[in-house]
Parts: C-alpha cells; sequence; structure tokens
C-alpha cells in the first residue's frame, strides 16, 4: 500500500530553496561524497549547494580522497510525466533499475510512478550517473515534477 | 503427460460409489458438482444420466456437462453464489431423472483383429479360458452402446462386452500404444485416439477416424450411438 | 507478423482455453496463469481473452515484423527489447525488426507475450489453445519452434503510450485477497472433494503437510512429492469427468492436481479441489518449488474472485485513461 | 420514489478532487474542508506555485499549461483521481463542469461527479431540447416555433401575429446579428422574410429561417436552484446580470431591482418544478430575458456560476456545501419555506485586463490588497508577488458586497473598491469605479445593451 504522505509538487526551484531539501540535498551529497553541486532550474538559474567541509565527511566515514571529483557543471532533472505516487522500485522486483551513483544511459527507466492499477517509467534524458532521489518512496508526484537528479557525462 | 494418464482408465474393481438409491453429489474445487448415480454400471442408469446432462445443460449458471459412467459432471460459469441451493436443485433434477432412450446413430467400425497390433491377446486368452478365435468373435459379435465420450478427444467409453472377454488393465502400460487401436479394459472397449501410453489391452486395429478437430462436431462418436465391429481380418 | 529466433520446447499459443468439448474428451487447455494472459491483454487494448504466447522454457528470442504494441506478463523474464531490459509486467510500442528476448525467471514459472490484436490462428473449436495432446489448436496443434512465424491480427485499442507502461503485478495490487508465502511455501487454497472422507483421520496430513512439485509436472498437472497418503486399500471409481484444479490421490499417496491440460475422465479417489481463483499461482509454481494446502470454502474463493474483478475492471478502466491523458498531453 | 438517506457516518466519498483552478478551486475547497472531507487539488504547469497549494491535503501538477493539456484534459483528471484515490469530482464552473461526456467517464470510473446528472447537462446543452423542456415544465421561453418557417407568407404572418411584434427573423446559421431582421409590423414582414431568405441562401447555404418574439431592452435574470436525490428542489432568489460586456457578465447583483415580488416567486416556482420533472440534482441556473413584466427562458447553466455569491450573501445560504451534501446522497438542509432571502449585495469581477480596451494583461502582481469590513467578502486565490497566466481566463478576484438596501450596498462597494488595490498588472478596478458612479446603473433596472453603450459613449 502506498504510504499517504502529504506531498506537494513544485517547480525545480521552488523545491531547492526548500530547507528540508536542502537539507537532504547536502545529506546525498555526502553520502555520495560529493562535496558540491550545481543544479540548473527551468528558468535558467543555477543553484549550487555546498556541504560541508572535509572534516564533515571524515566524521561521516567519507574517504575524502576517495569523494568523485564533481566539476560545477549543471545536473540535469528526471521528472515524472504524470500524477501519481513514487516507486523508487518496481513492486515485482527486489532492486532499484537503477542505483545512486550508477551510471545511466539516456531513455533508462529509473523508476515509476504508480497511478491506481497502473505504474509509468521516469527515465533519464540523458546519460549521467544518477547523483540522487528527490521524494520518498510513496510521495504524491506531479506532472513535470523531479524525482532524480542526474549528473551528465561529459 | 503420460504419468497422468493411467487413472482414466478405470475398471471398477472396488468401487467407492453412491449408496442404494441416493446419488453422490460432491463439489470439485469451486466451479464443479460431481453427480454419481446409486447401483450398478447399466444402460438404464446410464440413460437416466443421460436424462439428468439434457435437463441440466441449458441451466443459465452452467457452462458444461460431462456425462461419464453413470454419473455426470456439471461445470458451472463461476463459482456459485449459494452452493448448498444448487446442489439441492440437481439432486430434485436428478428425481426427477427418467430414462431417456437417445436415439443414437449406427457406426460400423471396421477391424483388423489379431496382428501386431494384437500384443494383449494371448493376455486374454489366458485370462479367460478361451481361444483367440473365440475371443474376436465375443467381441466383434458384441452390440455396443456408447456410454460416454473421455479420457482424450472422442474416445468412446463402449458399454456391452461380454462378459467372458472381460480383461482388467495392465499394471504396466503399454508405451506407445499406436492410435486406433482395438482395446478392452475392464468390462469396457474402445478404440484409442491418441498415439501413447495406454494400460488397456490391445486386440486389433482400426483405421476409422475418431476424431476430427476441424470437423463439426468433430467426434465421430456421442453418447447413446451403437457401435458393431466389423472383422474386416483376422490375422491369428 | 512475428518470427520465433530461439525457443524451447513446450510454448505454446494459449488463450483462456476451449469449453464446450469436454464431453467429447477434449480438455480445455488454455494458459497456465489466466490472470496474467488476461491482464496482458488489457494493457495493449485487447479484449481479455485474445491468443498470446505461453513462454516457459527459456531462452526465448522473436522478431516482430511490423509495429505493434506488444506486452510481457507473468513471470520476471528479464525481458530485454534490442537489448534494453524492461520491467516486469509491460507493456510497450515495438518497432518492425525489433527483437524481444526471454531469460529464465528466478521465480515464477511462466511469461505470457500480449500483442495487440492477439495472434491470429485460426480458431478450432472456438479457441485458439493449443492442445498438444490432441495435436490441434494453437500453431498447428505443436509447440513453437524456431523460425516459426505466427500472424499478429491488427490493434482494435486506443495506441500504447510511446514509453511504455506497466501494470501493478497481481501479487502485489490483490496481496490482501490472497495467502502470502510462508517460508518460500506457497499456500494453495482448496475445498474438500468427493472421497475426502474416505480417508478419514490420514486427510489432516493434506493440510499440515508441505509438497514438493516432483519434475513428473507439466500442463496437464503437478505430481507432489511428500509423506504419501495411502487408503486402506485402494479405490477406484467408474470413469467421471475432472476439471482443472482437482486433487487426485492415486495409488501411491502422492496428490496429482489436474492444471489447464487437465485429462477430461479420471477415476482416482479426489482428495480436494484447488479454488478456481488461486489456479493462476500455482500456474506460476516452479518444479521443485513447494506448496502447501488451505482449506477453504466457497465463501472465501467467491470474496478474493470479486477482489480479482475488481483488479481486472480497473486495469480495463484505467489503461485507456492513461493513453488518453498522454496523447492529450503530447498535442499542442 | 425516495432513495435511503446514507448516514453521516458512511458518506459516499471522503475525499474530494476539485478540477479547476483559482478563486472557485479555492472556494470549493473551503467548503470541503469545512465539512471535513480531505481535498485534492490539482494544477497546470503553470499554478505549479499557486498560492492555494498548501491548503489542501494534496496538490499535483497534472499537465503543461495549456488547458487542453491540463485542466480540459479528462483523462489526465480521471486518472488523478484514481491515483489519489478522490470519491468525487467537482469541476467547478467552465472547463470540465457542463461537459456531459466528462460526468459520464466519471460515474464510469466509479466516482462521483458534483453535478446533475450526465442526461441533465446533455438536455440542457441542447438550445431546442431544453426550450422544450422547459415549455412541457411550464418555464416561459420566448415564444416562436421550433420548426423553420413555412413557405407562404400568409401562414407565416399568421405565426407573427401569434407571437406579436415586434419579432425577429433569424436564418438558420446565422447569429452575431448577420441574417437577423427585425419587424415591428405586418407591412414590412413579406420584405423583411424575403430579403432574409436570400441573405441564408447566398451566406449560409440554408434558406430556413425561424421567427421569433424580438426583445428590444432586455435585463438578464436568473435564478438559483438546488435540488437534492430526494424530491426537494428549491431557487434561492434571483440575480440580476444584465451588466454584460460581449456576454461576460462583469457585475451581478441579488435580488434583481424593481420586479413585482408575485412574478419572481411565480418563475421560481417552476424552475424549482422543472428540476424536479427532469431529474435535476445539485446546483443549477435558470437565466431568463425579462421585458415589460414578463420572463423569457434562455438557457439553463448546470453548475455552480461565478455570481453565486451574491445569492449566498442574500441567502445566507452556502451553495458549494449544499453541492457537496447533495453528491453524498444527503437532503437538502432547507426546504422551500426556509428560504428568506435578506438584504442586497452585489459582485464585481475582477480582471487582468485593460479596464477599456480589455486587452488581456498577464504578469506578475506587485502588490495586492483588498479590502474588508462588515459585509464585505472578497474570493480570490491571489497575492503580492502572483504571477496571472495568460493561458487562462482573466479573472482574479471576485469582489462582493451585502447590505440591507440596494443603496447601502453601492456605497459598500465604491468604499470596497477604492481599498482596493492591485498593481503591477492591469486590471477592470477603474472600470468598475466608474460604473458605480453612474447614475443610470446605480438606479437600477439596466438591459443587457447598458454596458456595451455607455462604453461606446464613453469613448467619444
Amino acid at each position: 500500500m502506498m504510504k499517504g504522505r502529504k506531498r506537494k509538487s513544485g517547480s525545480l526551484t521552488a523545491q531547492m530553496l526548500d530547507p528540508a531539501t536542502l537539507e537532504q540535498i547536502a545529506l546525498w551529497l555526502e553520502g555520495a561524497g560529493v562535496a558540491s553541486i550545481e543544479i540548473e532550474t527551468e528558468d535558467g538559474r543555477l543553484v549550487r549547494i555546498v556541504t560541508g567541509e572535509d572534516a564533515a565527511l571524515r566524521d561521516a566515514g567519507v574517504d575524502p580522497v576517495a569523494a568523485a571529483p564533481v566539476e560545477p557543471h549543471s545536473v540535469r532533472p528526471a521528472k515524472s510525466q504524470i500524477a501519481g505516487h513514487f516507486l523508487p522500485v518496481h513492486p515485482a522486483r527486489d532492486a532499484a533499475e537503477a542505483a545512486i551513483g550508477a551510471s545511466v544511459f539516456p531513455e533508462q527507466i529509473v523508476g515509476f510512478v504508480g497511478i491506481g492499477p497502473l505504474i509509468m517509467p521516469i527515465r533519464a534524458e540523458e546519460a549521467g550517473t544518477l547523483r540522487a532521489c528527490t521524494v520518498g518512496p510513496g510521495d504524491l508526484v506531479g506532472y513535470g515534477d523531479t524525482v532524480f537528479l542526474i549528473e551528465p557525462a561529459q | 503427460m503420460s504419468v497422468m494418464q493411467g487413472n482414466v482408465l478405470s475398471t471398477p474393481a472396488i468401487v467407492a460409489t453412491a449408496t442404494a438409491d441416493e446419488p453422490k453429489i460432491s463439489m470439485i474445487g469451486t466451479g464443479a458438482y460431481l453427480i454419481e448415480a446409486p447401483g450398478a454400471f447399466d444402460l438404464p442408469t446410464q440413460r437416466r444420466i443421460w436424462a439428468l446432462a439434457h435437463a441440466v445443460e441449458d441451466w443459465p449458471e452452467v457452462r458444461e456437462v460431462v456425462p461419464g459412467v453413470t454419473n455426470l459432471l456439471v461445470i458451472l460459469k463461476q463459482t456459485p453464489e449459494e452452493p448448498e441451493q444448487l446442489h439441492l436443485r440437481l439432486g430434485h433434477e436428478w428425481d426427477c431423472a427418467r430414462s431417456i432412450d437417445l436415439s443414437g446413430k449406427t457406426v460400423e467400425i471396421p477391424v483388423t483383429y489379431g496382428g501386431d497390433n494384437a500384443t494383449d491377446l494371448a493376455a486374454i486368452c489366458d485370462y479367460s479360458g478361451l481361444s483367440d478365435r473365440e475371443v474376436v468373435r465375443l467381441h466383434w459379435q458384441g452390440d455396443y452402446t456408447v456410454v460416454a465420450l473421455g479420457s482424450a478427444p472422442g474416445f468412446g467409453y463402449l458399454h456391452g462386452l461380454d462378459p467372458r472377454i472381460y480383461m482388467p488393465r495392465k499394471t504396466v502400460p503399454s508405451l506407445r500404444m499406436l492410435k486406433g487401436t482395438v482395446t478392452i479394459g475392464g468390462m469396457q472397449t474402445g478404440v484409442s485416439v491418441l498415439t501413447g501410453p495406454n494400460g488397456w489391452n490391445s486386440i486389433g486395429f482400426a483405421e476409422m477416424q475418431m476424431f476430427e478437430p476441424t470437423k463439426t462436431p468433430p467426434a465421430l462418436l456421442a453418447p447413446g450411438d451403437r457401435v458393431r465391429f466389423r472383422p474386416e481380418r483376422i490375422e491369428l | 507478423m512475428i518470427e520465433v529466433l530461439q525457443t524451447g520446447p513446450l510454448n505454446t499459443v494459449q488463450d483462456l482455453g476451449r469449453f464446450g468439448f469436454r464431453n467429447a474428451g477434449v480438455t480445455s487447455s488454455g494458459a497456465m496463469d489466466r490472470l496474467a494472459l488476461m491482464v496482458g491483454n488489457l494493457l495493449v487494448g485487447n479484449a481479455e481473452g485474445e491468443a498470446a504466447l505461453e513462454i516457459q522454457t527459456f531462452p526465448f528470442r522473436l522478431r516482430f515484423e511490423r509495429d505493434m504494441a506488444v506486452a510481457v506478463t507473468g513471470a520476471d523474464c528479464e525481458a530485454r527489447l534490442d537489448g534494453r531490459r524492461l520491467p516486469p509486467w509491460w507493456a510497450m510500442p515495438v518497432l518492425s525488426g525489433q527483437v524481444l528476448e526471454l531469460d529464465t525467471p528466478r521465480r515464477a514459472a511462466r511469461a505470457y507475450l500480449c500483442l495487440a490484436g492477439g495472434i491470429e490462428v485460426e480458431p478450432v473449436m472456438g479457441s485458439r489453445s493449443t492442445s498438444l495432446r490432441g495435436g490441434f489448436g494453437g500453431l498447428e496443434g505443436r509447440f513453437l519452434a524456431a523460425n516459426d512465424r505466427l500472424p499478429v491480427a491488427g490493434a482494435a485499442g486506443p495506441a500504447v503510450p510511446q514509453g511504455g507502461f506497466g501494470v501493478m503485478p497481481p501479487e502485489t495490487a490483490l496481496a490482501a485477497h490472497f495467502p502470502a508465502p510462508e517460508d518460500g511455501t506457497l499456500l494453495v487454497r482448496a475445498v474438500p472433494a468427493g472421497e475426502y472422507a474416505l480417508f478419514g483421520a490420514e486427510a489432516e496430513r493434506f493440510w499440515t503437510q508441505t509438497w514438493k512439485i516432483s519434475s513428473h509436472s507439466d500442463r496437464t498437472g503437478y505430481r507432489l512429492s511428500g509423506e504419501p497418503i495411502r487408503l486402506a486399500s485402494p479405490v477406484e471409481l467408474r470413469s467421471h469427468g475432472v476439471v482443472p484444479g482437482v486433487v487426485q490421490m492415486p495409488p501411491s499417496g502422492e496428490p496429482i492436481i489436474q492444471m489447464s491440460d487437465a485429462n477430461t475422465a479420471g477415476g482416482y479417489p479426489k482428495m480436494a479441489g484447488v479454488i478456481d481463483v488461486d489456479l493462476w499461482r500455482l500456474g506460476q509454481a516452479r518444479i521443485g518449488s513447494r506448496i502447501r494446502f488451505v482449506r477453504s470454502s466457497i465463501a472465501e474463493a467467491r470474496e478474493a474472485e470479486r477482489a480479482v474483478r475488481a483488479y481486472l475492471d480497473d486495469v480495463r478502466c484505467t489503461v485507456p485513461m492513461l493513453a488518453q491523458a498522454l496523447a492529450a498531453m503530447s498535442r499542442r | 420514489m425516495m432513495s435511503p438517506v446514507p448516514s453521516e457516518s458512511a458518506p459516499r466519498f471522503e475525499k474530494v478532487l476539485i478540477a479547476n483552478r483559482g478563486e472557485i478551486a479555492l472556494r470549493v475547497q473551503r467548503a470541503t474542508r469545512e465539512m471535513g472531507l480531505r481535498t485534492v487539488m490539482i494544477c497546470s504547469e503553470a499554478d505549479r506555485d499557486a498560492p492555494y497549494r498548501q491548503a489542501g491535503d494534496e496538490f499535483v501538477c497534472i499537465g503543461p499549461a495549456s488547458p487542453r493539456q491540463s485542466y480540459l484534459n479528462q483523462a489526465a483528471v480521471l486518472l488523478a483521481a484514481r491515483a489519489t484515490g478522490a470519491g468525487a469530482i467537482h469541476p467547478g464552473y467552465g472547463f470540465l463542469s457542463e461537459n456531459a461526456a466528462f460526468a459520464e467517464a466519471v460515474e464510469r470510473a466509479g466516482l462521483i461527479f458534483i453535478g446533475p446528472p450526465a442526461s441533465a447537462i446533455r438536455t440542457m446543452g441542447d438550445k431546442i431540447a431544453a426550450k422544450r423542456a422547459m415549455i412541457e415544465a411550464g418555464v416561459p421561453c420566448v415564444p416562436g416555433p421550433d420548426a423553420a418557417l413555412p413557405e407562404d407568407l400568409a401562414s407565416i404572418a399568421a405565426i407573427a401575429e401569434g407571437i406579436g411584434y415586434p419579432v425577429i427573423i433569424k436564418a438558420a446559421g446565422g447569429g452575431g446579428g448577420r441574417g437577423m431582421r427585425v419587424v415591428h409590423d405586418p407591412s414590412a414582414l413579406g420584405d423583411a422574410v424575403s430579403v432574409t431568405r436570400e441573405e441564408a441562401r447566398r451566406a449560409f447555404g440554408r434558406p430556413d429561417l425561424y421567427i421569433e418574439k424580438f426583445l428590444a431592452h432586455p435585463r438578464h435574470i436568473e435564478f438559483q436552484v438546488l435540488c437534492d436525490e430526494h424530491d426537494n428542489a428549491v431557487w434561492l432568489g434571483h440575480r440580476d446580470c444584465s451588466m454584460q460586456r460581449r456576454h461576460q457578465k462583469v457585475v451581478e447583483e441579488a435580488p434583481a431591482p424593481a420586479i413585482p415580488a408575485d412574478i419572481v416567486a411565480a418563475v421560481g416556482e417552476r424552475c424549482a418544478n422543472a428540476c424536479r420533472k427532469i431529474g435535476y440534482r445539485g446546483a443549477g441556473t435558470f437565466e431568463f430575458l425579462y421585458e415589460d413584466g414578463a420572463f423569457y427562458f434562455i438557457e439553463m447553466n448546470t453548475r455552480l456560476q461565478v455570481e453565486h455569491p451574491v445569492t449566498e450573501m442574500t441567502s445566507g445560504i452556502d451553495i458549494v456545501r449544499e453541492q457537496l451534501r447533495v453528491a453524498q446522497g444527503l437532503p437538502l438542509t432547507i426546504s422551500q419555506a426556509d428560504v428568506r432571502t435578506y438584504g442586497h449585495s452585489f459582485e464585481c469581477r475582477i480582471n487582468a485586463e485593460d479596464p477599456f480596451t480589455f486587452a488581456a494583461s498577464p504578469g506578475t502582481i506587485t502588490a495586492a490588497q483588498f479590502p474588508g469590513g462588515p459585509g464585505v467578502r472578497v474570493d480570490t486565490h491571489v497575492t503580492t508577488g502572483y504571477r496571472v497566466s495568460p493561458h487562462y481566463d482573466s479573472l482574479i478576484a471576485k469582489l462582493i458586497v451585502h447590505a440591507p438596501t440596494r443603496e447601502e450596498a453601492i456605497r459598500r462597494m465604491r468604499v470596497a473598491l477604492a481599498d482596493t488595490a492591485i498593481d503591477g498588472i492591469a486590471t477592470n478596478l477603474p472600470l468598475h469605479r466608474e460604473l458605480f458612479a453612474e447614475p443610470a446603473f446605480c438606479a437600477g433596472q439596466t438591459d443587457i445593451h447598458y454596458l456595451e453603450t455607455w462604453l461606446g459613449e464613453r469613448k467619444k
């Protein structure tokens, strides 16, 4: 069953500037060993999110030397094409189609949206690395809502 | 598929069936009732089963009926809402069922008795104490009635076998009995319709097509039909 | 047309089965997992009973010879379209020349490939199901072989959305209406049948023990292995009609469950009948896997049937909605 | 037949999807929440950041900005309801509110359409069928046969005589002044018929002509009705919506000034009866032209209307709440005997448009200030910083006042208008301010041509 968590869909900018989301993204970045990330919003603005110092990474058990170097380039969203509830993993499978940190190719399915008895895919628009998921399992997402952040391949 | 086939060719050695005068009505799963007539396997009982089949097949909840040997399987379109009610109605219908004599056609089947396909003839002779000629004669002189079709497409269970040539089915079935083999199983006889494992005893061979899927009806025989075997050749 | 490039044995064309000829000894045949077939058909806009391919031996590869919409349901075979991995229970448009590959599933036994319009082999006695035993129906009454080409009818329903879409698998969507497996043992609901009482106290073991599906199992029936349950003296019945789901007890004492290609007649004592609505789950049980019978009732069966019906209706109603919504969104 | 009244404890639905945007989405949502129901609000990409997004339980974007891809995308609306588990859909006004096919699709999907049955929407959407149904129910209609005129002039003259002069001859396929001729006396009939018929043949390819009573100076008067499933139908008084430009209402008031109470009551009763007769359900409006003490039915709006607040102010009845109750299968909270109207109410539609050229004025509102005080109601979805999208209707707020008398209500509206300020975009506030200073308007009883004439003269 879907979790009935209240979730508002909104623009990427609005989502980015939400303190809770910022904090969450920072956590993911830390988890991925990434120091900062720049996100291009739909109105062309660049939002840079910088995580704590190296010390914070060490505290989190992440070796800063091993942290992937992140060039200051933009991150692309993978969006839902329809309103429904986010399914990170296909209900008949044990694992996600693509894990955070994995490379994805254009059109690859990275997650799902459940609409009653049906399921719609969320796809990567271009090749890159799946960096973060911006919504929780079972959350209500809308048309055009960003669900994943993908760092494009060079 | 072979493993599941042996059981269908039954000889009523020990028969667990209904009590003296009440039919036994039971469900198989959620969508079928089996009505088993009381008493012996005889034509009057079988005719009453046919009458029951005839009465029930047009009930709106019934998808198909399958007459067996003194029994009737009633397959429903869906799981009944009130299974007890349906049980009672079937019982009542049996009470009302009177013998009907299906005005069947007469089918004459040319048979080559003996020969390569009559691998069990010797065993029947041993069991009955009759000569092979006697066995063959008693078989083709018989006047048979199709009791039911089943076990394989178009296979008819024939009633009317001379008790002198009753022969229990084999404990070890033949692995590849040819389609068209004329066989005896217990108190019944028939012509096999598929090539494959078979526990009945072979005494001859018939060329006649018993089943053609594209024909209407696809099966040559129907319950109530009369069957005569005509000895075309006897190779002993 | 579709062309089979690679296949194992025993993969056949199946629909919901052939009815009305059991009294002539003709088995009903039809998909082992009828629910997967129905859902697959609904996804591509077909009536729920159109003919599809039942794939139970792998690997299986096939090429589409024209653009069409297809759905793969049932067991998760890690399907790949031109090498690109597809989620299970998935429908999508395919292009002429594209190749679909299905690999041995890790769970479940059978996958269904439904095509918009349905496989257009000639119906025999009202059905396109293959009767392997009878040698008719489906593709010349036989199982598929490499280089076979099968005709596909024109699609009648709305177009399947470009990017593909899926359906909540019945196991998830209907979880509340089916008993969950216990330690990997499939729980199959059944009601006692005609000769149940003959087994007396022994019958209890039928429910309590775990049975293994033996390797002598196929579309005709599943032979189960376990601690035998025998009668004091063997009983044979007069030959009578049987249906899929009947659990027979041969003298060996190990049950046989008749499946889609069930014999039309039998004479072994009948211990129980699997409720119809649980047969699709049994159809996905693999050889070597374990099952346990759970005593059920007609009322419980009806309840589950209602839930399945509601699920199918929901899918039928929502699929065109999704297609229309996406079509309206892509029109400028 | 009375259907059983469902108990309050087993509602037909617990979650309502509001298939609309802007002020009406917010209006419906408030009533829904008051009733303890949960809400799903949908939006297009253009309305993603709508200020009301925080108010409901769930808020979800269903498609791109273009209405056809979102608010008019029936399947997307139904899917959103399916995805969120909403049991009912409130269509508001506009968009899908009078779409019989949508109402049917909602019911087919097992959901409740908060509005009349599809059949009623369909009947009332067909002008001829609606007129026939109203004649049958005894609601007065514009005199004139529903059939094309015969060929011979004598028969036509007899029909015209029966209707009473002046009459209007209309070409089938004509409209907007083309292919129409007003005939004031019998002597002019022959020429008018032959000229119009020729025009019809040439311009529209069909020679068919229709004849109708011509109303020179009608007022637009409408009756609000409410019906439930238990054979109760009430009318909640009437409104005057004559202040129109190109059929767009600009100012509405309740009650309509200076119409004898007995005539009003007779027509109101017939409207309620008509509802019972056609099996109507929910809220609806009967629109009439009124001239020389007589009402002529023009159409029925099978939905909630923009101007419903003026009736709420004078009757004290929450129309949206009643709609929701009816959809739950509950009876109306009131019977006709309970309906009491009091005082006078005005509504000004504040649009994001140039007040006199009426050119749409999308953009960001840099400051928004709304009035308050006794008898003042503002229905709006905009706040400072709101971006008015070019994709949708330009209505950004409704200013509603209520006072014991029409004169007091006018004074109250003047103050309210003065206290309203919307910066950053052009609005029609200046038009409203001028109108409420206009003596003829303030005197009341202006006809449907008044505003356009006044605007024309103002230009000179």
